[in-house]
């Protein structure tokens, strides 16, 4: 791949403009600007909007995608009227919600209360500053990205209990408890999980995992810590069916239920960001990143920028398949949620922690398959 | 179950309180009883397994007024129709809901609508209406009448 | 947490319409429930006194309004019992007909309806889309989608168009396929069971001694059909099956409503083929000229006329969707019922929610109110 | 410059640990790591920010752009993504949840019903009012964020329809909460839904901000 990365590419546009910029300007204003202090912060903070900016539109096509898809699932068509295909309707809503009156209950805890969302989503934004999402493009070669990646997105659940038990609501109470009692239990085993992807790894850099499935995805092996990590992903993300703290049916929103304007608006992003970020951790750490085998051809992972693209892609159907989970199965219950987390989710991650250790030792299991790479 | 059956299987119990039981179309019979009685008649004609109490309708008959149960029975698949008739000025009859639990609800529309009080009624409250409302729409004495132009002052707290 | 109160409606996703259930819990468990009814309260009985026989057939339709047919059907053998009048057979062929199409649609909305209280939200459209498909075959007979204004006292108001037969076997052909759709989607699931199985549970004499009738008394043995005990209208000469389970539960009241659901079409395709052989009157020949026309002179007082008129009481009692449904008819002639009663099998399943509430946790009462088929628009009436 | 008494204190150099000025290069201006001469402003409060921000935000966009830029966008944002308040009330409410169906399908106009009032800018009152539900209705109307719309849907929403008598009913919610568009029938058409939403689009497009 090349060398180039977002921070790179970043910093080398600011110094051309400054450069430029420089060169008509006056004695002491040319050397002032040219200062390599000021282009490195302000191409940090080019990095950030870029990253937003990107990581905002991919949030809202995702919306997009989930409403067209869920759609067909249903038989119909979705939003269709409000730009080519309905593509710009989830504009129109976020328009629609930073213009509306944000009413704050009066016996609503006011620093929770706006803090809490506010909260929820910047945690989930930062992720986005260590994910890599192709060789080279990311903030900079932290050793232990995965775990700071997981680390910043189990903040939520505090957030959403803040949020919830500020807004002076028995439902948004009830569902900030259900919430947290879910992402609390649904944290171990994905962690477990992950242990065994950091076994046959040897890194917690993602950048170093993705490299390390090159010859061979870990899907297949590692396909039990493939479906604890999904299963519990899905509930980290709150979707059907594990989306009790939000179950339409009996908390009437969940812990959203007194939030309205910008506020919930912060909210429905961040359950879409957060979505984004567990389908590129699932592609990551499973499916092989940037990274396409080798019977793909050479044009078509060559061209510029084809890492991202292929991320993207792998990204956008793995959450296809989460949209066609919440199509197809109904919700389960909080206790019966927990059971199987603390019950059946642990013990099935341990066996995987197992089976990635013996697979490290004996490089080849006859149901599993091989992976070539180890021990190199 | 015929109307002659079912007095000879409650007059022993009920004695005076049994008016009469005559044949009625849709029914097994139509059984018409005084007030005193009724507690009996229940516990009688539950115990003769009409064990499903179908509906608590009252009537307003202008000078007195009506309540009427039906229950089912489900061995003789057959409806009964009991009925008692109330002083309008004094309208109040025991409860059935000690025999048919059913009977709550349906004793509570009848009190509100139809104004029959039911003594040692378990939970006697608005059920339709809201708390507090004053009139009882199914009496003939309350008429229906196109609204008035009315204005509706909403008070902001 | 200790107990509290929590006011689930009057507007709340689980209510399916316009009531409120107060409930008591502790934690996530239901310790008492009181459901608070009247907010759909519209007088229908009060409104029906001073209308003529004819009209109060409009307020049926919105009565119940996802089982308008049924509704109208139940108040026409009453008040033609209270008037003392014979309806030709093909109409009440043709009453079967509407009852059992209807019996359809409100199944299938309540399907639809409860799918959603345990999340599948996929079924729901499905439901939807299929109810459409039977509120055409009422629309080209009848011409509405929900509120008929169909039946008549003496018979019904017209013929079916022609050609109505075919389309409607065809509908019945697609919605037999669909139940088993439906079927794959709900119970095919580990998730439906987990959430159903043993939820609910209200047993016979539960049911029986609280008054609760319908698919839920069914669902718990107790094979009580009045199309079955009780026959009316062309319900003796048509061959079906009572749908019944053993559960008590949730699950239990899903498999005898989808059970009807096919001995519905099991009903319609023996009463479209008697339809097809039996071309007739749909009203009754020899009826009083006050009632052909719903606006004939009155006397201006109304009852200057009523000693001409006959009396009578008419009483009824159908097999609802929903459950028992009764009417009791006072005629004290003149062209205005004196007293309309209705009973609503929603309105006594509602009342026993404390037996089947209690003890469960705050997210079963989505899918245990759901299994009940709740109609406000009926048991406010 | 002017003799004019200020208001605000002159800045006032803290810290003057300055390099002396033989060890300072030319043209070199003190940046962050050296010693930087410390400036005393006046902090805003946290509160007071808000308005303020808010002021210097409007003084940038002029009121003639502000009608010429920003309004239509809302406008168009807010007229293509109408939340209802998913509520029934009576009959309508079937036809209601029908115009959500496969086949009509109201989310193509962007309209997607929500359970909390709060996240509602759209009241669609689907059916009949009776007397124990209006001031609930009037505090559901109150807790939705403006702005806000309603339609009467159906004729007892307009006019209390066939129950206009009925003495728990009230004759039209217009009584309670201003109504924006009303919808005939009885109950309407799904259609005749859609045909509502979109009037109101129309009503919106046409309002001044």
């Amino acid at each position: 791949m090349s060398s180039a990365t977002l921070y790179s590419v970043s910093y080398d546009l600011v110094h051309a403009i400054l450069a430029a910029i420089g060169s008509v300007l006056p004695y002491p204003g040319n050397v002032w600007i040219t200062n390599p202090d000021l282009i490195t912060g302000l191409a940090v903070l080019v990095f950030g909007a870029i990253l937003l900016v990107a990581t905002m539109l991919n949030t809202i096509l995702l919306i997009w995608w989930e409403r067209k898809l869920l759609g067909r699932f249903m038989d119909r068509r979705a939003a269709m009227h409000v730009g080519f295909a309905g593509l710009l309707q989830n504009f129109a809503d976020g328009f629609k919600l930073f213009h509306k009156s944000t009413v704050k209950p009066r016996e609503a805890d006011t620093l929770g209360y706006l803090s809490g969302p506010t909260a929820y989503m910047v945690a989930s934004l930062l992720i986005f500053g260590i994910l890599p999402i192709s060789s080279g493009w990311n903030s900079g070669a932290l050793p232990l990205t995965l775990l700071l990646a997981l680390a910043v997105f189990s903040f939520a659940p505090l957030f959403i209990f803040v949020s919830a038990w500020s807004s002076n609501n028995k439902y948004s109470l009830m569902g900030g408890m259900r919430s947290a009692a879910q992402m609390i239990a649904y944290e171990v085993p994905l962690l477990l999980a992950v242990v065994a992807v950091v076994i046959v790894a040897g890194s917690f850099d993602l950048t170093t995992i993705v490299y390390e499935q090159q010859n061979y995805w870990f899907w297949g092996p590692l396909f039990l810590a493939l479906i604890v990590f999904v299963a519990a992903m899905l509930a980290e993300m709150e979707r059907i069916p594990f989306d009790l703290p939000e179950a339409e049916a009996e908390l009437v929103e969940g812990w959203n239920t007194e939030y309205g304007g910008m506020l919930f608006a912060f909210f429905m992003f961040t359950d879409y960001l957060r979505a984004l970020i567990g389908s590129i951790l699932v592609v990551l750490l499973f499916l092989g990143g940037w990274t396409m085998p080798s019977w793909v051809p050479a044009a078509a992972t060559s061209f510029p920028l084809a890492g991202i693209v292929w991320l993207m892609v792998k990204t956008y159907i793995v959450f296809a398949l989460f949209v066609w989970v919440r199509a197809s199965l109904p919700r389960v219950r909080t206790d019966q949620l927990l059971r199987v987390g603390w019950n059946r989710m642990i013990p099935l991650a341990l066996l995987s922690i197992f089976l990635a250790a013996v697979l490290v030792t004996v490089r080849c299991l006859p149901a599993f398959g091989c992976i070539p790479s180890l021990g190199t | 179950m015929g109307p002659e059956e079912l007095r000879a299987a409650l007059a022993p119990a009920l004695g005076p309180s049994l008016v009469g039981v005559e044949p009625f179309e849709g029914f097994a019979a139509r059984v018409r009883f005084r007030r005193e009685g009724a507690t009996e008649l229940f516990r009688a004609v539950h115990g003769l397994g009409n064990t499903h109490l179908s509906m608590v309708a009252g009537i307003d008959w202008v000078d007195h007024r009506e309540v009427l149960y039906i229950v089912w029975s489900d061995a003789a698949k057959q409806y009964t129709l009991l009925s008692a008739d109330l002083p309008a000025d004094d309208p109040h009859i025991e409860t059935a809901s000690g025999v048919w639990p059913s009977a709550n609800w349906h004793e509570r529309e009848t009190w509100e609508l139809v104004d029959i009080t039911f003594d040692h009624h378990p939970d006697l409250r608005h059920l339709l209406t809201p708390d507090g409302y004053e009139f009882r729409p199914l009496l003939r004495s309350f008429k229906i009448h196109e609204p008035e132009e009315l204005e509706v002052k909403v008070r902001h707290v | 947490m200790s107990e509290m109160w929590i006011n689930m409606g009057p507007q709340h996703p689980m209510t399916h319409g316009l009531w409120n259930l107060r409930v008591k819990i502790d934690g996530e468990v239901i310790v008492d429930v009181d459901p608070e009814l009247g907010y759909l309260h519209r007088g229908i009985e009060k409104i029906s006194e001073d209308r003529h026989y004819n009209e109060v057939v409009t307020l049926m339709d919105r009565t119940c309004y996802v089982a308008g047919l049924a509704w109208e059907h139940l108040y026409i053998i009453a008040s033609e019992k209270a008037l003392h009048i014979e309806p030709p057979e093909r109409a009440e062929y043709l009453r079967v007909m509407c009852e059992e199409f209807q019996r359809l649609g409100s199944h299938i909305m309540w399907f639809s309806a409860f799918v959603v209280d345990i999340g599948l939200l996929t079924p729901l459209l499905y439901g939807m889309r299929d109810r459409d498909l039977v509120l055409d075959l009422f629309q080209s007979y009848t011409g509405a989608r929900m509120t008929y204004e169909y039946m008549r006292v003496g018979g019904v108001r017209n013929d079916l168009p022609p050609g109505f037969t075919d389309r409607a076997r065809t509908v019945l052909d697609w919605l037999m396929a669909r139940f088993d759709e439906y079927d794959k989607l709900t119970l095919g699931s580990d998730i439906f069971h987990k959430r159903c199985d043993n939820l609910g549970i209200l047993k016979a004499n539960d049911c029986i001694a609280h008054g609760v009738t319908g698919p839920m008394l069914r669902s718990a043995g107790v094979k009580r059909d009045l199309r079955k005990d009780r026959p009316y209208a062309a319900y003796d000469r048509v061959e079906f099956d009572v749908a019944g389970a053993d559960s008590a539960d949730v699950t239990g009241r899903y498999l005898v409503r989808m059970e009807e659901m096919r001995q519905s079409v099991r009903i319609l395709r023996q009463v479209l083929d008697w339809l097809d052989r039996n071309p007739g009157p749909v009203m009754a020949r020899e009826l009083p000229r006050w009632l052909g026309a719903p606006y004939a002179p009155v006397g201006r007082e109304g009852y200057l006329l009523k000693r001409n008129y006959p009396k009578g009481v008419g009483f009824s009692s159908i097999e609802e969707p929903h459950g028992e449904a009764q009417a009791y008819i006072v005629n004290e002639g003149g062209e205005h019922p004196y007293r309309v009663k209705l009973k609503s099998p929603v309105f006594s399943n509602i009342s026993a929610a404390r037996q089947y509430l209690v003890g469960y946790r705050v997210a079963d009462i989505p899918p245990i109110m759901g299994s009940v088929d709740v109609c406000i628009g009926e048991s406010d009436r | 410059m002017s003799a004019s008494p200020s208001v605000r204190p002159a800045p006032v150099a803290r810290s003057m640990t300055l390099p002396p000025e033989s060890l300072r290069l030319e043209g070199e201006l003190p940046m962050a790591g050296a010693a930087v001469p410390f400036v005393e402003i006046e902090a805003l409060r946290a509160r007071e920010f808000i308005p303020a921000a808010k002021e210097a935000l409007g003084s940038l966009i002029s009121n003639r752009s502000r009608e010429t830029l920003i309004g239509p966008v809302f406008n168009w944002a807010g007229r293509n993504s109408l939340f209802p308040l998913h509520w029934g009330l009576a009959c309508c409410a079937i036809e209601f949840a029908a115009a959500f169906g496969a086949r009509w399908d109201a989310e193509r106009f962007g309209v997607v019903a929500r359970s909390s009032p709060r996240q509602c800018d759209l009241m669609i009152v689907n059916g009949t009012v009776t007397w124990k539900v209006a001031h609930k209705l009037i505090t559901l109307y109150e807790q939705m964020p403006e702005p806000k719309w309603v339609i009467a849907m159906g004729n007892c929403a307009t006019g209390g329809g066939p129950f206009r008598t009925a003495y728990s009913v009230v004759p039209g919610v217009d009584k309670l909460v201003p109504v924006d568009v009303y919808i005939a029938g009885c109950p309407p058409r799904p259609e005749a839904l859609l045909d509502g939403i979109l009037t109101l689009e129309k009503l919106i497009r046409e309002r001044k901000e």
